[in-house]
């Protein structure tokens, strides 16, 4: 695991290292509060006078809420405070605009408390607050309510069907380029169709054509830190939250749009956050809090435990995929056709779009036609999860392809490197790539110890693997307070879940000509930094390392009019470089000139914001080996590999976590990882017992190649990195799959009792 | 309701005394009653890890323990781990290899680490892997982790050898 | 001229093309532009002059977080598509 | 969690005493892997918690030419670190060492995790192969009972009202005799067992024939249980994989599986045959020394 400098600096090479601190691995910053338990996650704040929240959740996945009777509930000692959603503000039918989305109001609003319906188990219908959360959660369960029961729609083709039953009567239709609806209720939220080139004449020009159906289930992101909020609604109505979260100002606009406040009297204080990957954007909790804060008069905090983490928030939706492609005798794609069903969950908001645009993402084909659909069922309402909606897509497509390879009797690698998308390429949804790094991450995999070591043994077979993720820019902003002794004090507004204090603090300091421990970097709350959008899409290192750059820029600026001044010398023969600021006859280091301006005037503070547009997408390329045991379908992984362009690596060992972590996530959902539902819509494995995420026992190291094609839109060259890695793994494993023992997988998870069902069928 | 006990207890080196009402799991009470954060609460039913204390040399999951249960019982938290002065080996090397992300899993994994390297200081990866297996981590897929653990074990070993030629 | 790609399900108000040549300096002015050549489509691609919910706008190969505003010079391709959030 | 009271007694007498006592519901606590789970969910109520932990019975562990003797809140570490057992009655300490992580290890016993009676109970089929009996105190004295007997459903035993697990007590191993416990699981660690196999076989001096066999079965019907016809068919025949496999054949034909999360009808039933087939071979192994 070596980043391409690395290497080129142990082969001594003579070319000078690009970057000081860039590509350096220093301690992260927040190290020494994390590995001594100092460091304060979101359970862990108290805050004076704070009491205990709990949520009363529905049985039912699906029902009318008739009446509820909180007197009960109120009558126990030690209950402050009861609330239902009479007590949040009605949503209207506003569609606000939450920085990474738009979102239905009313559908956020009864997300939080249920309104008329309950639409999934564990749905939150009410919230008490009390002295401890013992009285809490007996209080929730002392609250009446009366349900009249619905079926429920589980399935997303049976939720599709003109007589399914209807969770949302709202919802219609809405052809998503015309913003045509329909005309009567449906569980259909959106619909979505690109098309490119003829696609008829694609599929009659091919030599070979595999047309297949996928299942995907559903799936959770499965951070270890569940869902936690404190808030207090002070007595002249000034609103604080206390929340780990991926986006304290998502969560400010979210506050403030459903309870109907103005966005300055709304504070989002960044706890610790223990693992989001999408997940903790959505509020859960804050606004029930709030209402009970503001009711008792105190701070309220209120918890989740891990039955309510997998049964209420926001998975990743299960699908249902068909897939048809065709290849021309020389293996080039003729034609490719994909129809997509994605589980929004409760209300509408699938990554359907994401998922369409994402199926077809690593081959260049001349014609094309992908439709895509987002269903609504009676299940928790999914959000973003790594990557969303593109490991579904890529599993399916992905394994299309390993059937085309076989017929056409081609290495997957080259079919690949045929076929790979670069710069240029048009998608099927008509955007051309810029400067990408699919073919090198291809040659990195193939040029691999792995890839050239044969395996021998019995059962054991390869499989491999590309996805494809976007990225993001959005909105950042850094402020830079120089001490007077020199340091400096960075602030930022991206929340840090992997280590993005240090990558953000890096490139400061490379910019400044400084050491990354020079540098201090906090993440501040809302009122305390200008605004920053979610930390997500891979955005933080790129966006926000470029908003720290600009900060510099910044500095660079003042301290060098300043020198100027100081030195009673024309600005431009003042310069700044390499940490040192040059003037005609002097050169001084950063530390001296900084104590010197500071004692000789204004505090030096500087900005820098950024709301960039070119992240550079970045592709992954993984390569797995297994052995199935034919005998109970048990899938072992002997190897991995993963290959990701990720344009500049940063930190290098963070930039290889990252990898490695999507990577295993991505084997869970291959292998293991799905919400198993009863008839009646009843999640009978909601724990992490039976919701089976990978344990070390269960993996080998994980090799990440780190492939750097730097994105020409960015100072530094950095690509987002977080979420391509979970794309690949379901591909990979399905085609070793395969290649071990000779049965196809159609269906997420590929768990033993599925691998043996085929291996038995495949006997017989 | 049932009456609050007096429990006493040597949690990190210290006598303590608390009071806890019979269904107060020891993490409860380490969190909310002593104050010791460092242990999380990431599955409440012992699948996850991220609560592990050390109990008279044993790692367990402190959200599947009474706190009545603890009188008279030598706890270690995380909070108890670091000298005065620098870090645990187990610390360090999570540091130096980056074996944590979000970092909400850690203090139990170093704790686990701990007992575990404790009861066997030299362990092959196989062993390492088996061991740690009731730790979850979701961020890192375990590898930086495994790294850290096996750093950690030669870390140790060379500073006992160091005691040990001290002492000759 | 700055090409407008037309997303398939609006191609029928546009006589099936599959993108259109337009004018502008804008996205907006471009879309004007659309509009002008096929009567009614900017109704449907983006109502009263704002990008739908829902919806991005991507000029040339990025989305664009300016939206209608954006600027687009004579190379320019314009996509509509749905807009995307990530993890 | 719900409000309950605590005692902690240190004598058997007294432990009865209480449970028998209370008004409501009383429970006995050893290591709580289970009961504190169950309370905090609300699947089980307790007004009255008893910790067994105190009583030097229910702690003993002794092992001498008289068998074995397992105190019921015996942790199960101390189980697999005793090296007499693992020689001995390995298949208990192959239980053991996989009943959930090293935490859960340390404090969980095989006496509750056998009065739990769960289908999936990962000693259970090993007790039953090592054809343990369960000696149980209660207010109208003590009394035994085989542990194939002891489950009567699922979360159900033949515990009555103030009764408790004292001990398992194990026969002495014969000579040529071995064991091993295995289960299926879709993971390498962590999961109830999807099929859980225990056997123990006796051979004759040589080696290449069985004497006697015991096959417990967990997971694979409402309760783990004595797979009685898969076991006496090896009685007397040569060990080969034809005989092996006979067995493991007949205690498929017994199963009662249903589909859950864990697993379905069709992959039990068929990893019942494969497991007993690799537990029995693993036995042999371990009994040929």
């Amino acid at each position: 695991m070596a980043t391409i400098d690395e290497v080129k600096a142990a082969e001594g090479s003579d070319e000078a290292p690009k970057y000081k601190v860039i590509g350096t691995r220093p301690i992260r910053h927040d190290g020494a509060d994390k590995v001594t338990g100092r460091a304060l996650y979101g359970a862990d704040i108290k805050i004076k006078g704070m009491i205990f929240g709990a949520i009363l959740r529905s049985p039912h996945a699906h029902a009318n809420i008739k009446s509820i009777d909180t007197s009960k509930a109120e009558a126990l000692p030690g209950v402050r405070a009861v609330a239902t959603s009479a007590d949040l503000p009605e949503p209207g039918d506003k569609i606000a605009e939450l920085g990474e989305g738009a979102v239905v109001l009313n559908h956020l609003s009864s997300n939080n408390l249920a309104r008329t319906k309950v639409l999934y188990k564990g749905h939150a219908v009410a919230a008490v607050a009390a002295d401890n959360l013992h009285i809490a959660q007996e209080a929730a369960s002392l609250i009446e309510v009366e349900y009249e029961v619905l079926p429920p729609v589980m399935d997303v083709l049976k939720a599709m069907s003109s007589d399914a039953p209807v969770l949302n009567p709202d919802v219609r239709t809405e052809e998503a380029s015309t913003g045509e609806k329909g005309d009567k209720p449906t569980n259909v939220a959106k619909h979505i169709v690109f098309e490119k080139g003829d696609i008829e004449k694609g599929f009659a020009d091919a030599k070979y054509v595999v047309e297949r159906e996928f299942r995907t289930s559903t799936v959770h992101q499965g951070y270890i830190e569940p869902h936690v909020a404190t808030v207090l609604w002070n007595n002249d109505g000034q609103i604080t939250v206390w929340t780990p979260t991926q986006g304290t100002f998502s969560v400010r606009s979210q506050m403030a749009e459903l309870l109907h406040v103005p966005l300055a009297r709304v504070k989002v204080v960044p706890a610790e956050i223990g693992g989001g990957f999408g997940g903790k954007i959505s509020v859960y909790l804050a606004p029930a809090a709030a209402v009970l804060s503001r009711k008792a008069g105190v701070p309220v905090q209120i918890v989740m435990d891990r039955a309510d983490v997998l049964q209420a928030t926001g998975p990743t939706p299960g699908s249902f995929i068909r897939i048809k492609m065709g290849v021309d005798a020389d293996g080039r794609l003729t034609a490719a056709e994909a129809w997509m069903a994605y589980e929004a969950g409760g209300y509408p908001g699938s990554p359907i779009g994401a998922g369409a645009m994402c199926v077809f993402s690593c081959y260049d084909i001349p014609n094309g036609r992908v439709e895509g659909y987002d269903v609504c069922v009676n299940k928790p309402r999914t959000n973003a999860y790594r990557a969303p909606g593109a490991t579904n897509a890529a599993f399916a497509t992905e394994t299309v392809v390993d059937e085309l390879c076989e017929k056409l009797g081609m290495e997957p690698v080259e079919f690949r490197l045929l076929n790979a998308s670069k710069e240029g390429t048009r998608r099927i949804d008509g955007v051309t790539y810029p400067r990408v790094g699919l073919v090198e991450t291809l040659e990195a995999i193939k040029n691999s110890d792995h890839y050239k070591t044969p395996l021998t043994g019995k059962n054991q077979g390869r499989g491999i693997g590309s996805g494809f993720w976007f990225n993001a820019g959005l909105k950042s902003a850094v402020t830079v307070t120089v001490n007077t002794d020199g340091s400096v004090s960075l602030l930022e507004g991206s929340t840090d879940i992997g280590g993005s204090r240090t990558g953000i603090a890096m490139q400061f300091a490379e910019a400044m000509g400084l050491a990354a421990e020079d540098i201090k970097p906090a993440v501040v709350d809302t009122d305390s930094v200008g605004y920053t959008d979610v930390t997500g899409g891979s955005r933080v290192t790129y966006a926000t390392g470029w908003a720290a750059y600009e900060a510099a820029q910044d500095l660079k600026r003042q301290i060098v009019a300043r020198a100027a001044e100081l030195w009673d010398v024309d600005p431009a023969q003042v310069s700044y470089e390499d940490g040192h600021v040059i003037g005609p006859d002097k050169s001084v280091c950063f530390k001296e000139i900084a104590m010197e301006l500071s004692t000789t005037g204004e505090p030096l503070i500087a900005r820098g914001v950024s709301n960039h547009n070119e992240p550079g997408g970045a592709f992954g390329t993984h390569l797995v080996d297994v052995e199935v045991d034919p005998d109970t379908g048990k899938v072992d992984i002997l190897r991995y590999t993963a290959a990701q362009d990720c344009g500049t690596a940063i930190h290098p060992a963070y930039v290889e976590g990252q990898i490695q972590g999507g990577a295993v996530q991505g084997i869970g959902w291959g292998l293991n990882e799905e919400y198993w539902y009863d008839e009646t819509g009843s999640m009978r494995n909601a724990n992490f017992l039976d919701y089976r995420i990978p344990t070390c026992y269960d993996l080998p190291m994980i090799d990440a190649i780190i492939v750097e094609v730097p994105n020409p839109g960015h100072p530094y060259g950095v690509r987002g990195v977080g979420e391509v890695p979970i794309v690949p793994p379901p591909a990979a494993l399905e085609a070793a799959i395969y290649d071990a023992v000779g049965v196809r997988l159609y269906e997420l998870p590929m768990s033993p009792p599925r691998v043996l069902h085929e291996l038995l069928k495949k006997e017989s | 309701m049932a009456k609050k006990r007096i429990v006493t207890a040597t949690i990190n080196g210290r006598e303590e005394e608390f009071l806890c009402q019979p269904r107060q799991t020891l993490l409860e009470i380490l969190r909310n009653t002593l104050n010791l954060t460092g242990a999380k609460e990431g599955c409440s039913n012992g699948n996850c890890g991220a609560c592990s204390v050390i109990i008279d040399g044993r790692a367990v999951n402190s959200c599947m323990i009474l706190g009545v249960e603890a009188e008279g019982a030598n706890i270690e938290t995380i909070e108890g781990l670091a000298p005065g002065d620098g870090l645990d080996p187990l610390q360090q090397a999570f540091l130096e290899n980056a074996a944590l992300q979000c970092g909400i899993c850690t203090p139990g994994y170093i704790m686990s680490a701990k007992a575990f390297l404790d009861e066997n200081p030299n362990p092959t990866e196989e062993e390492i892997r088996f061991s740690m297996a009731g730790n979850l981590c979701r961020c890192t897929g375990y590898d930086k982790i495994v790294r850290a653990i096996q750093q950690a074990a030669e870390t140790r070993a060379e500073q006992s050898a160091s005691c040990a030629k001290e002492t000759v | 001229m700055p090409r407008l790609f037309i997303p398939p399900l609006l191609r029928p108000y546009c006589e099936g093309q599959e993108e259109v040549v337009v004018e502008g300096a804008t996205v907006l002015e471009a879309v004007l532009s659309l509009d002008r050549q096929h009567s009614g489509v900017m109704e449907r691609l983006c109502p009263e002059g704002k990008l739908r919910a829902g919806m991005s706008v991507t000029v040339d190969q990025n989305v664009t977080p300016r939206g209608l505003a954006q600027k687009v010079s004579p190379e320019s391709e314009i996509h509509f598509l749905p807009a995307i959030g990530g993890g | 969690m719900r409000d309950f009271e605590y005692e902690a007694p240190t004598s058997l007498a007294d432990a009865v005493g209480l449970l028998a006592k209370s008004k409501g519901t009383a429970r006995p606590l050893a290591g709580g892997t289970d009961l504190i789970d169950h309370v905090r969910t609300g699947r089980l109520v307790a007004d009255l918690i008893v910790d067994l932990k105190k009583i030097p019975e229910l702690m003993v562990l002794e092992l001498n030419n008289a068998g074995l003797r397992l105190g019921a809140a015996v942790p199960c570490y101390k189980i697999y670190e005793h090296p007499g057992i693992l020689e001995q009655y390995s298949a208990i300490s192959d239980s053991s060492n996989i009943i959930g992580g090293m935490q859960v290890q340390n404090r969980a016993s095989v006496g509750g995790n056998l009065a739990n009676a769960g289908a999936a109970a990962d000693s259970t089929p090993a007790l039953i192969a090592l054809n343990a009996r369960v000696i149980i105190a209660g207010p109208s004295g003590t009394r035994e009972v085989a542990v194939d007997q002891f489950c009567t459903g699922p979360g159900q035993n033949v515990l009555e009202p103030g009764e408790i697990i004292v001990e398992l007590q194990f026969p002495p191993r014969p000579a040529h005799s071995g064991s091993h416990y295995r289960r299926f699981i879709p993971r390498n660690e962590m999961d109830i067992a999807v099929v859980g196999v225990g056997a123990s076989v006796v051979l004759d001096a040589s080696g290449e024939n069985f004497v006697s066999a015991r096959i417990g079965l967990g997971a694979v019907a409402a309760k783990p249980f004595y797979a009685q016809e898969a076991s006496e068919l090896l009685a007397g025949q040569p060990v080969n994989d034809e005989t092996i496999q006979k067995a493991a054949a007949a205690a498929r034909a017994v199963v009662h599986p249903i589909t859950d999360m864990r697993g379905t009808q069709e992959f039990r039933t068929h990893v019942t045959g494969v497991l007993t087939e690799r537990v029995i071979k693993k036995a042999v192994e371990r009994a040929r020394g």
